[in-house]
């Protein structure tokens, strides 16, 4: 590993100035667990690297009733599941980043590194995309918000520019009536990637028995993580049911268009996104009425 | 170029010199000669390395040691107190919670952790807080009995 | 004496799976056992010792040592080395 | 309660030291990080190696440019194969298996051609790691790829790219006149298999598969080489046998050995992979090129691609038994695959594929297949882990055929002392009746499973166990402590369950015994800690040098009570004589100051197996929608001789069986085309964690050895056995699905049960 340059700038203003005056050599450090080990084994270079734990922006963990979960870019996954209000209002986040790594990892990984990261299988990106969540993103030129579900392009690939730094990810409110929930399938009980995830998100009746709303995303089964839209807009007006949580994991399927690798085949990863849309269905459901 | 840290390891104010790719596990084993936290894959799988950073267990191979500046760390080595053992220390000696002993300061850095968050952890719990932490020797069923022991031993039960 | 069992792949020197050898030692059977089978020695041996590949089972005991006195109930096996983890 | 000691087999308890569970002597030093490992050495002045190695699985070397490297400041040393000497082809035997130098040398660096994806090709020394690193980058190596071959079946075939172009097949029979990549085909025969067969009314015969599986000690290869002005050479090194490294070392650099000296340091795991050598012979020719000691550390990703792990094998296994439950033949045909040198673990394989039962007539053929992988090496019970996995698997689908109870089959078939084996010897008293009989005993047993997509599977395991040559010595000390010097590195506690025999034969405590491992110049040659041979050999020396000791405090206590030798008796460590007595330690103390220092030595060479077997009764639950295989309960019961230190024993048993959960379910190498490893790290490579796990339940069966004082066993080895068959027969039963290749990992298990469904 070649040496680099380090800096921890307090102040989201240095932050993008330092970014914008570097070379494409600039990686972002906030929690390290995925960009240490890229730039140990050499898939990735650094000249520069920015820490941004050190910025109070963030670092912000906020959760509010009309304003719904403010989740500073570098804010740990353990902060968010330690938090039981936020671990209640949004269950479906809080089941993905109780499972990424195991707790030394999650000291230090947080939500916005998983998103910038931008690996196909991230736990944590499918749950924000199920919630709608929206990316705050700060550059030189100034500020924008991006839906999560267009943030990540390709493996490792996402629409930040030169210079731009995610700086926090925002939750819409939780109606009584919502639930969610995300599982990953692996074939340990941890410690593994992704062969496959699925994060439910739905919103009920009064009577707790037909669906409103429902958004179905989907992770390590295409280049990106993804939006499952035509099974999330399937469900809309769906009485809750088994046999509807499997249809919409049929439908859910055909958004999938995974590859072969070590972790498991085409088929099998297409067979699991129906498993666990399913399953996650269910249990943002129960998790609905309660 | 190196960058100068200041940081409390064990209590006690620590200064060192280090380059930036440095990860805090090479600087505490080779500049500070903490050898207890262990390198057993040097990429955050195994949690032979160990260590508690501002009241929270991490791979040291995952931080980096500038990151430390002004942190506060606890090691494998702060674990026992003026010559005596913690009791978690104690349980895993009397449970036999160690073969080869390579993986034991990362348990022990991480069990002694869940204890305090968790006073009287299940079975589930257990496993489920020291699953970033490998053991290749024991099968884990001593480890998780000697931390099942030391939460029964603890002035909070 | 000794009872030899002989590997399957020499029998076709033997032409039976069994022989009772003169002999003290195991290297006097084996020498015993190449005048009436010649040929056969220089499958168990490397430069006049056993095949580093082999060992001997000379009643209970896993040995390479030819020099190991046998008895007419003795019986002797040539098997591979093993290791152990 | 987690450990149960089998009653009927149970020894009187006669015993003071032997069958207690005193807190191991290294303890305290390992729960305080003080424990020194070879990594945690800085030695003055030291420097830093690192490898270059080959990222093809196949390769001719065509050049290696190594001046570019050796221009950067900083850089001291750089070393190919042409720094070692010429290797002799010489076969040695290392106690545990034997060596060719040739190879040996040729797996250390590469010569003329990378034979697997990792292969050392040159190495380069410097006054930190990351530029050692950047180093090796810089050293150009140009390749001309060849076709590589990957698997048994495909090396075995006439037309497969050949490794070696002179490789002969090893056999007793005639030599075949043409090269191949099977290196050696053994074979055993015993009765007539034809007529056997004729008298089963049930034949089964199945094709196995298993993927090459790494021991996954957490401790990466690490050693520190420093090579003297004045010629002598000292290597500080994780390894399981010092002197088998010291062996290793003089051969391949050709030196005496009493110029070298292996410090043992604590060792983080080895199970079989750390008893060849990789860096220590390159550390040590970076130090004697540059004057500085030479640290060289692997990273894990070089611990997978390019150390030893345990074959991948494909077998066929065939078994006849009669109605009434009588097994009458057996036929097996093994291909191991030994990486890419001769030497696989195919021996054991072969001798272990029917080692559990009493088979009247059997034929038994085994191939050692080179192929472009790294050179595998044992993996605690070599070769037995893999044939039980077809035998066990086999017999337990015989036993549903006949609708005779698994374990009932078990015991109607069970090796005991009288059988002979298929390979020839007969059996001395061995305890796997007594183990069957145990799980029948046992709550797990009597407590039925219940529930949807549940089953429980048996299945039983062998191994030899050796005994090999172990040498102590042992000094009494002026308080009457003892110092117990021992070389048998301790990996899982045996300091303390040698020091316990030692405590037992002369009456003192084993706190009262203070042992040490030292170097290869402070004690007599001791084999390797493997073999699961350790608590027995050198428990034995150490019982010899205690006999030593009892005999010179006897002349001493006759020399102070004078009195003559004959008059003074020795009872449970109380000397008595001419009307007076004295324990061990005030006896000590007394002699201490009037005699000559009392100092015991011991040295042994037992040569014979300690027959271990174990046996397992596992409960699964299998996702019938992922295929996921979740472990509800896991009882393990082996015959353990005589447990010294019951807690030792029981995470013998323990570890075995996780590791042997793990090699059943997930753990594999998985290959792309290329030939490369896809999942050379821990993330990928999954050894189970503690939250993938239940408790191990432990049953201790005690049928004493003959061939020791204390009746031990070894124990080390066979629990790793039984798992994998057990968990394929526990998931036949809740899938209705056999398995025949390991892991059987999600994806396998639910392609099989979909298979299942749809009629494929």
């Amino acid at each position: 590993m070649i040496d680099f340059e380090y800096a921890a700038p307090t102040q989201l203003d240095e932050a993008i100035r330092l970014l914008a005056a570097a070379g494409d050599g600039t990686r972002i450090l906030a929690g390290g667990t995925d960009i240490i080990v890229q730039l140990r084994e050499g898939l990735r270079s650094a000249d520069l690297v920015v820490d941004i734990k050190k910025i109070s922006e963030l670092t912000q963990l906020k959760l509010s009733g009309d304003k719904g979960l403010h989740l500073g870019a570098s804010v740990s996954c353990r902060r968010i599941y330690d938090d039981q209000n936020i671990a209640a209002s949004y269950p479906g986040l809080a089941d993905a980043v109780r499972i990424i790594g195991g707790w030394q990892i999650q000291s230090r990984a947080s939500v916005g590194g998983n998103l910038c990261n931008s690996s196909p299988a991230a736990d944590a990106i499918p749950p924000l995309i199920a919630y709608s969540a929206t990316a705050h993103i700060a550059g030189p030129g100034g500020k924008r918000m991006v839906p999560v579900e267009e943030f990540c392009t390709a493996p490792g690939h996402n629409i930040l520019q030169q210079g731009e730094l995610l700086v926090a990810l925002t939750l819409p409110p939780q109606p009584s009536n919502a639930g969610s929930a995300y599982q990953r399938f692996i074939p340990r009980n941890e410690m593994d990637i992704a062969v496959a995830g699925a994060a439910s998100w739905v919103q009920l009746d009064q009577s707790g028995e037909r669906i409103e709303q429902a958004r179905i995303a989907l992770s390590a089964v295409a280049p990106t993580p993804v939006f499952a839209v035509d099974a999330s807009e399937w469900l809309k007006g769906q009485v809750v049911s088994e046999e509807v949580f499997a249809e919409a994991g049929e439908l859910a399927k055909r958004v999938a268009s995974p590859i072969d690798d070590m972790r498991g085949t085409a088929e099998y990863r297409t067979h699991l996104v129906g498993v666990l849309t399913k399953r996650t269905l269910a249990t943002a459901c129960q998790r609905a009425r309660k | 170029m190196k960058t100068h840290v200041t940081t409390t390891i064990n209590g006690a104010t620590v200064e060192f010199l280090c380059q930036p790719r440095q990860s805090l596990l090479a600087v505490l084993r080779d500049e500070l000669s903490l050898t207890g936290c262990k390198e057993g894959c040097n990429n955050g799988n195994c949690g032979a390395c160990t260590v508690m950073l501002d009241g929270l267990p991490v791979d040291s191979c995952l931080v980096l040691a500038v990151e430390a500046e002004g942190a506060e760390i606890e090691t494998v080595e702060g674990i026992a107190e003026q010559g005596h053992l913690h009791p978690l220390q104690q349980c895993f000696l009397e449970g036999a919670a160690l073969q080869c002993g390579i993986c034991t300061p990362g348990f022990l850095v991480t069990a002694k952790a869940l204890l305090e968050k968790n006073p009287q952890p299940s079975e589930q719990e257990i496993r489920f807080g020291l699953a970033g932490n490998l053991c290749r020797c024991t099968g884990y069923d001593k480890i998780v009995r000697a931390v099942q022991a030391a939460s029964q031993a603890s002035p909070e039960s | 004496m000794a009872i030899v069992f002989i590997p399957s792949q020499l029998q076709k020197l033997t032409g039976t799976a069994q022989v009772e050898v003169e002999g003290d030692t195991v290297r006097a059977v084996v020498e015993q056992m190449e005048k009436q089978f010649p040929g056969i020695q220089q499958r168990l041996f490397e430069d006049d010792q056993l095949s580093p590949t082999l060992q001997l089972s000379v009643d209970h005991v896993m040995t390479r040592a030819l020099s190991t006195s046998v008895t007419p109930s003795t019986e002797i096996h040539f098997l591979p080395v093993i290791g152990g983890g | 309660m987690s450990t149960e000691v089998a009653p009927d087999t149970q020894t009187p308890a006669t015993y003071k030291v032997i069958g207690t569970r005193p807190v191991r002597h290294d303890s305290a030093d390992k729960v305080t990080g003080k424990a020194v490992y070879t990594d945690d050495l800085h030695v003055p002045n030291m420097v830093f190696g690192a490898f270059v190695r080959s990222p093809h699985a196949h390769a001719r070397i065509v050049s290696i440019d190594t001046s570019d490297a050796e221009k950067m400041p900083g850089v001291l040393a750089t070393c190919t194969s042409a720094d070692l000497p010429d290797p002799w082809d010489k076969v040695d035997n290392l106690g545990e298996g034997c060596v060719n130098y040739a190879h040996l040398s040729g797996n250390v660096l590469a010569r003329n051609k990378a034979l697997y994806k990792g292969h050392a090709v040159a190495a380069v020394a410097a006054t930190d790691s990351y530029l050692a690193q950047e180093a090796a980058r810089r050293i150009r190596v140009e390749y001309e790829p060849l076709p590589a071959t990957m698997c048994v079946q495909d090396a075995m075939r006439n037309d497969a790219p050949l490794l070696h172009d002179e490789l002969i097949t090893h056999t007793l029979d005639d030599k075949p006149a043409r090269p191949s990549n099977i290196a050696s085909h053994i074979q055993f025969e015993k009765g007539n298999v034809d007529e056997g067969f004729a008298a089963a009314d049930v034949v089964i015969e199945r094709e196995f598969k298993t993927a090459t599986v790494h021991q996954g000690y957490i401790e990466p290869h690490v050693s520190v080489a420093l090579w003297n002005e004045d010629g002598r050479l000292k290597i500080w090194t994780a390894t399981q046998g010092s002197f088998v490294v010291r062996q290793q070392m003089a051969e391949l650099l050709k030196m005496p050995v009493s110029q070298i000296t292996i410090v043992p340091c604590e060792i983080g795991g080895g199970f079989g992979g750390k008893i060849s050598v990789y860096e220590q012979p390159v550390a040590a020719v970076l130090s004697r090129k540059c004057g500085r000691p030479v640290k060289i550390m692997m990273q894990r990703d070089e611990v997978f691609e390019a150390t030893g792990p345990t074959p991948a094998s494909f077998m066929r296994v065939k078994l006849g038994a009669t109605k009434d439950g009588k097994l009458t033949a057996g036929k097996a045909w093994l291909a191991f695959d030994a990486g890419a040198f001769p030497g696989g673990v195919i021996g054991p394989g072969a001798m272990c594929v029917f080692s559990c039962y009493d088979l009247p007539h059997a034929t038994v053929d085994g191939f050692d297949v080179v192929l472009n992988k790294p050179k595998t090496q044992a993996y605690r019970a070599p070769g037995s882990t893999h044939v039980a996995f077809a035998t066990e698997c086999v017999i337990d689908e015989l036993a549903e055929r006949l609708k005779i109870d698994p374990i009932e089959f078990r015991l109607n078939n069970a090796a005991k002392e009288g059988t002979r084996r298929v390979d020839g010897p007969v059996y001395p008293r061995v305890g796997l009746v007594e183990c069957l009989q145990a799980i029948q005993e046992s709550d797990h047993w009597k407590t039925p499973l219940t529930g949807p997509n549940r089953g429980r599977g048996v299945a039983c395991g062998f191994w030899f166990n050796c005994g090999l040559k172990s040498s102590v010595t042992a000094n009494v000390n002026a308080d009457g402590t003892v110092t117990l010097v021992e070389g048998s590195t301790d990996i899982g506690g045996t300091r303390t369950s040698i020091a316990m025999q030692l405590a037992e034969t002369l009456g003192i405590t084993a706190e009262d015994v203070i042992p040490q491992v030292v170097d290869t110049d402070s004690v007599g040659f001791t084999d390797v800690t493997g073999g699961s041979r350790t608590t027995f050999a050198t428990g034995l020396a150490a019982h010899e040098a205690a006999l030593d000791i009892q005999k010179q405090m006897v002349e001493q206590a006759a020399q102070i009570w004078e009195c003559s030798p004959d008059e003074v008796t020795v009872a449970d460590g109380v000397y008595q004589g001419n009307g007076k007595s004295l324990s061990f330690k005030a006896l000590a103390v007394e002699a201490d100051k009037v005699g000559i220092p009392i100092v015991g030595r011991g040295v042994v060479d037992p040569q014979c197996s300690t027959n271990a077997f174990a046996v397992n009764l596992v409960d699964v639950e299998v996702d019938p929608e992922t295929g996921k295989v979740t472990i509800l309960r896991f009882t393990v019961c082996q015959d353990a001789g005589k447990a010294i230190h019951p807690s030792y024993v029981e995470g013998q048993m323990q570890g075995g069986s996780a590791q042997g959960i793990g090699w059943a379910l997930n753990e594999e190498y998985f290959y792309g085309d290329d030939g490369h490893m896809r999942n050379a790290s821990f993330l990928d490579y999954r050894m189970p964690t503690c939250y993938d796990l239940p408790m191990i339940d432990t049953i201790i069966v005690e049928v004493a050895n003959p061939d020791h004082p204390y009746g031990v066993r070894g124990v080390g080895e066979v629990p790793i056995v039984p798992p994998p068959p057990a968990i394929a027969n526990a998931i036949y039963r809740a899938t209705g699905v056999r398995f025949f290749e390991l892991p059987m990992s999600p994806p396998t298990v639910w392609n099989a049960i979909k298979g299942q469904t749809t009629g494929e």
